[in-house]
């Protein structure tokens, strides 16, 4: 039983005042973040450096989180991973930019980013898993890899 | 310097014997006074001295400050704290003399200071005090340390061509005004200013004149003729003692009820307010100034007083009588039953500034120059005030007004307002 | 068992400070309050109620100087007050303040100002009471009578008031640190309290009243 | 589980994939406000390298630390134990016990010589030669001197280990002393607070796990990126303290509308911890979220340090807990008293020297 399932009762339910509404412009900090993302993606073009940007530890209101849903749109890729928990990427509509949600085994959301980069780099297969799994496929296969490969044999 | 004869060496041991006694003479009121001064320097803004001269050392507190040592070293509460540690030197000789010109040469002890200090501490008091001290230390001036001496030994600040009673009678004469001596069982004691005396026969003339007016019993005594106190001048307390003592055993012999203090500022507050406590008990009669005694007169209808027709006047208070003493309201009653246009100065009553002859300073020599310069403030308000007659109630301030007449070349002549009382009599008695 | 800068000067340092400071007011007071007094033979001009009454009515007319004096020294004197105000407004009506004197004299705590209010009036209050010293350096009659009470007065009192608010801005150092220097300062006043002119807390009031009197009993004015 | 595998191939005997243990560093770091970045780093550098060994000695400790060690959320302890680290030796975990696991501490020690990072929880013992806490008949300072001889670094977990704690308060029967009392020669990171969030502690040891190097201290050797700010500095009430609103008492009006807590004697302002950031059990409040003033438990001697329930800048005057007035009462009672009689021997004798000088 984790804590977060103890039933809890707000006394005076007294509804949560509507954010104010804004009139049409955008929050100061979207505008931060927004141009943040901005300069991250000026970087990934001139030096090709991804960047990571955590959104938990940014004071986002729901309103502002929302906002910024909105201003980055929605992009063609929606990616799943399933690795110790569901994890979600989505593309935006701004190209470079995708909205990463990691879950734990419980569905507990455990991290929240922005990624920068051409693809998120947790999605591409890591070099030496790759040659792992070559080395695996010609053992499956019962022939031994072309020489000169890093792969020695057997793992 | 006294007995300027004595060498360094024994004028250092009377100058610490002087400090030590006013310390340790002190009592909790004037203590009190030294502890709580907080060194804001606001009384130099009411002192004469300092706004004519912006000069520093006249600031009031000042002229007490080496007395303030000697009593933070000798017998405030943390005294031997100030000793041990040296915190509070010994005063010398040498700093004590330069407050000879502080204390007696700029300072009539006109007590504006104590008007102004917003502690409250009464300034002018410490000041009489620290006079104390000079004059136990023998730096009390020549001029003011002489006609002490010779007036508690002989009744006469100075010697006189002929003794002041032969003068008194003469006066009587000249102007036909019976000017009783030496008689008993009476109402009222009389004693008039030397000053009257020597240089203002006709003040002395109009007193002999208005107590005849009034009919009541009174009398001159040769013993107690003279009205001054040079013991309060030079700070001497002994021989200030001596001098009230004898008007008040000429009082007490004449079973005087009340003792008139003539137009004399000073003398109002040695016999009304510090005789009794160097008698040691009250007095056994009232102690009253003329204008206070006259108006009081004049409120019981004993007093007649006719319109004097000489237009407007302006009026010099004496500290001593009205800043110091309360008698503010007693002159103006008189000159307002007289019909006089008074013009009120700019710094009137109990704030107006002093003639700049008071505390002595008109008698030390060497304190001319500073009293002439500090007395422009004077001249200039009572000239402001465009009255027509310049009247005074003292006659110190009067001689120091005429004296400031000769070194200013000044259109005014100060007129003594007994005499001017005097001439308004209804139905006028006789002809002055 | 080691003690830090802030607890000794809540704890020991505070207690030895106000130790001092009672024991030297009052043997100072005691010190002249017990000398003789004389009594004065010469006949009052009124009775004992009135002028007794005059004086203490004194000490409210010579809190401001008289109209003929205040064209000279009413600047310096609202000066004067106005720090004063200030101070008794930031030591009266700060939280922290409350806090602690309510915790020293066991009665419960009144309400007070915003912080931030506090800290505008702070430093309003230290600007002026700059200006105080300033005042008695420039003019030359507070130079000549000054000695090292009022200057080392009025060091002790602006250390107080500037660690104060460096506290209360979290300023070069840490928390803690800053607490314990100010609460140190308070320390350092009460100790010397009783030996410099701070003395005049406990004088202005007697004082005025007692030669108000005095002045009244001869119908002189005050 | 031979300890010398690599991490990368001790998690895929786990059937924990590559990615699988970057979402696990990426949140580990993010949930230690971290910079983002990092989580691939570690990922990177941890799956490269063995498993550090790591050894947890408990001394004179109410096990309060260890609980909050074993409560923290986001890396759980079975992620750290089986995935970090090589928690060698902690005598309230492992199944061994008596010469088994005195025998498994010496060889963990043995085997990574120079290499291991020793968690001390509790204070050290050293009064009656150390009898006050012993394990296996060797005193606790013994076991502390050896075991940190071959330690890289030490983590002092707790304010009993970092500062002394409560065996160290005022009278201190034991003699306890930190572990900074005992060892002078090795690097110590203190991880204050009774117990420390569990978050500051595993964030510690991630982050040196991660980066190698000693995170930098405060002045109590305390890591910044924990312990930079007062509690004060970054409280959700601060501005109930801007603005005056004080609670009196624990149930009036002020404390139910939350507002500050100073005068119910809260440390806050003189308390540096991620407790008002990072918060407690998974981020759901801390003490003065809950109503009740910050103790100060992460500073040196806050047992010693006047009451709990005083305001910080009222006096430390009587015992604690009682009012103050009696005791200043009585205590300028006395002062008064002696200026008293300073004061009447002082002007006594200015009289008598006055009737003196009057006889003469």
């Amino acid at each position: 039983m984790r804590l977060t399932d103890i039933a809890v009762r707000v006394e005076d339910g007294a509804p949560i005042a509507a954010a104010p509404e804004r009139n049409g412009g955008l929050g100061g900090g979207v505008t931060a973040i927004l141009a943040e993302i901005a300069a991250g993606l000026e970087r990934l073009t001139i030096a090709g450096n991804t960047a990571l940007i955590d959104l938990r530890s940014l004071p986002l209101s729901p309103d502002d989180r929302e906002e910024l849903r909105l201003a980055l749109g929605h992009g063609e890729v929606t990616a799943t991973l399933e690795a110790q928990g569901i994890s979600t990427l989505r593309e935006t509509a701004v190209a470079g930019v995708w909205w990463t949600e990691h879950r734990d085994q419980e569905g507990a959301l455990t991290a929240e980013l922005l990624d920068i980069a051409l693809t998120p780099p947790i999605l591409a297969a890591h070099p030496s898993d790759v040659v792992m799994a070559a080395a695996a496929l010609r053992r499956r296969l019962g022939t031994t890899s072309p020489p000169g490969s890093p792969v020695k044999g057997a793992a | 310097m006294n007995d300027v004869t004595i060498d360094a060496e024994s004028r250092t041991s009377q100058v610490t014997a002087a400090m030590k006694g006013f310390a340790h003479e002190i009592g909790a009121l004037s203590a009190f006074r030294l502890e709580s001064c907080i060194h804001c320097g606001m009384c130099a803004d009411a002192c004469h001295y300092y706004i004519a001269t912006e000069d520093p050392q006249y600031t009031p507190i000042w002229k007490v400050e080496p007395f303030k040592q000697a009593y933070k070293r000798e017998a405030s509460a943390f005294a031997p704290v100030f000793r041990w540690f040296g915190f509070k030197p010994a005063v010398t000789a040498e700093q004590l003399a330069q407050w000879q010109h502080l204390l007696f040469d700029s300072c009539n002890l006109c007590g504006r200071c104590s008007l102004i200090c917003p502690i409250g501490i009464d300034v002018a008091a410490l000041i009489e005090q620290a006079r104390h001290a000079m004059f136990d230390a023998g730096l009390a001036p020549e001029e003011l340390y002489r006609k002490a001496e010779h007036q508690q030994r002989t009744g006469q600040p100075e010697a006189s061509l002929e003794p002041y009673r032969e003068q008194l009678r003469g006066i009587g004469e000249q102007f036909g005004i019976p000017l009783p001596i030496d008689a008993n069982e009476v109402e009222v004691m009389l004693c008039v200013p030397r000053t009257d005396i020597e240089h203002y026969p006709a003040a002395v003339a109009a007193l002999g004149l208005v107590m005849q007016h009034l009919g009541v019993s009174h009398t001159f005594r040769s013993d107690a003729l003279v009205a001054e106190n040079y013991g309060y001048y030079a700070g001497g307390k002994e021989w200030q003692r001596a001098i009230s003592l004898r008007l008040i055993e000429q009082a007490i012999a004449c079973h005087a009820k009340v003792l008139l203090i003539p137009e004399c500022g000073h003398a109002y507050t040695a016999l009304r307010w510090e005789a009794a406590d160097l008698y040691g008990k009250e007095l056994p009669f009232k102690v009253m100034a003329v204008t206070e005694y006259l108006a009081l007169a004049l409120a019981e209808g004993r007093l007649r007083l006719g319109k004097a027709d000489i237009g407007s006047v302006s009026f010099q208070d004496p500290c001593q009588l009205d800043r110091k003493g309360g008698v503010t309201e007693a002159p103006r009653t008189l000159m307002k039953a007289m019909g006089l246009d008074l013009r009120e100065m700019e710094n009137n009553r109990s704030f107006s500034f002093c003639c700049g002859g008071g505390g002595g300073v008109v008698d030390i020599e060497r304190a001319a120059p500073l009293r002439y310069r500090t007395m422009e403030i004077k001249l200039r308000e009572i000239d402001a005030t465009d009255g027509g007659t310049f009247l005074t109630g003292c006659s110190d301030c009067r001689h120091s007004f005429d004296d400031a007449k000769r070194h200013f070349d000044w259109d005014k002549t100060p007129q003594s307002l007994l005499e001017l009382v005097a001439k308004s009599l209804a139905p006028p008695r006789a002809a002055l | 068992m080691s003690m830090d800068w802030l607890s000794f000067a809540r704890g020991p340092a505070l207690k030895v400070a106000i130790g001092v400071f009672f024991v030297g007011v009052v043997w100072r007071i005691l010190g002249f309050a017990l000398l003789r007094i004389r009594r004065e033979h010469s006949r009052p001009r009124s009775g004992l109620l009135r002028y007794v009454s005059i004086g203490l009515f004194a000490t409210a007319t010579r809190s401001w100087p008289h109209p003929q004096f205040v064209k000279r020294t009413g600047a310096g004197e609202a000066l004067g007050y106005s720090y004063h105000m200030g101070l008794f407004a930031v030591i009266l009506l700060f939280g922290p303040h409350v806090a602690f004197l309510c915790g020293l004299l066991g009665i419960h705590p009144w309400p007070v100002l915003p912080s931030s209010v506090i800290t505008g009036i702070a430093v309003v209050t230290a600007t002026l009471f700059a200006g105080v010293l300033y005042r008695r350096l420039t003019s030359r009659v507070m130079r000549l009578l000054s000695n090292f009470d009022d200057y080392f007065t009025w060091f002790i009192t602006m250390l107080v008031m500037c660690t104060g608010l460096a506290t209360s801005a979290h300023l070069g150092a840490r928390y803690e640190t800053l607490l314990a220097i100010h609460i140190l300062s308070v320390d350092a006043l009460l100790i010397w309290f009783p030996f410099g002119k701070l003395m005049h807390a406990f004088y202005i009031m007697p004082s005025r009243a007692l030669n108000g009197a005095i002045l009244a009993r001869k119908g002189a004015p005050t | 589980m031979n300890s010398r595998a690599t991490v990368g191939e001790m998690l895929r005997q786990h059937g924990v994939s590559r990615r699988g243990f970057v979402k696990f560093c990426t949140a580990t770091v993010t949930a230690m406000a971290l910079p983002p970045w990092l989580g691939a780093a570690m990922a990177e550098q941890l799956s490269k390298g063995p498993r550090p060994s790591v050894i947890y000695l408990s001394f004179q400790e109410c096990t309060g630390c260890f609980e909050s060690f074993m409560r923290s959320f986001s890396p759980t302890i079975e992620h750290l134990i089986f995935d970090v680290i090589s928690l060698d030796y902690d005598d309230t975990l492992m199944a061994a016990s008596g010469d088994a696991s005195e025998s498994a501490m010496a060889t963990a020690m043995k085997d990574n010589f120079g290499n291991y990072i020793l968690i001390v929880d509790g204070s050290i013992p050293t009064g009656a030669s150390g009898a006050c806490c012993t394990a296996g008949g060797r005193s606790a300072e013994a076991t502390l001197r050896e075991a940190a001889k071959g330690a890289r670094v030490i983590l002092a977990v707790g304010t009993c280990s970092a500062f002394g704690g409560i065996p160290f308060a005022n009278p201190n029967p034991t003699h306890a002393w930190p572990v900074s009392g005992i060892v002078g020669d090795k690097p110590i990171v203190n991880v204050s607070g009774c117990p420390p969030i569990p978050e500051v502690i595993t964030g510690t040891l991630l982050q040196f796990v991660t980066t190698g190097q000693i995170p930098d201290l405060d002045e109590y050797r305390r890591p910044k990126a924990f312990f930079g700010n007062s509690i004060h500095d970054r409280c959700y009430r601060r501005p109930f303290f801007d603005a005056g609103q004080f609670a009196k008492t624990f149930d009036d009006e002020g404390a139910r509308n939350g507002w500050c807590l100073y005068e119910l004697g809260c440390k806050g302002p003189t308390t540096y911890n991620a407790c008002a950031t990072l918060k407690w059990n998974g981020g759901t409040s801390f003490p003065i979220e809950s109503g009740h003033g910050c103790l100060g438990c992460s500073e040196p001697n806050f047992w010693d340090k006047g009451s709990f329930y005083e305001a910080q800048s009222t006096a430390m005057w009587g015992r604690e807990g009682e009012s103050q007035r009696k005791p200043l009462a009585e205590f300028a009672g006395a002062a008064i008293a002696a200026g008293a009689v300073l004061g009447v021997a002082s002007a006594g004798a200015g009289r008598l020297r006055q009737h003196e000088r009057e006889k003469k």
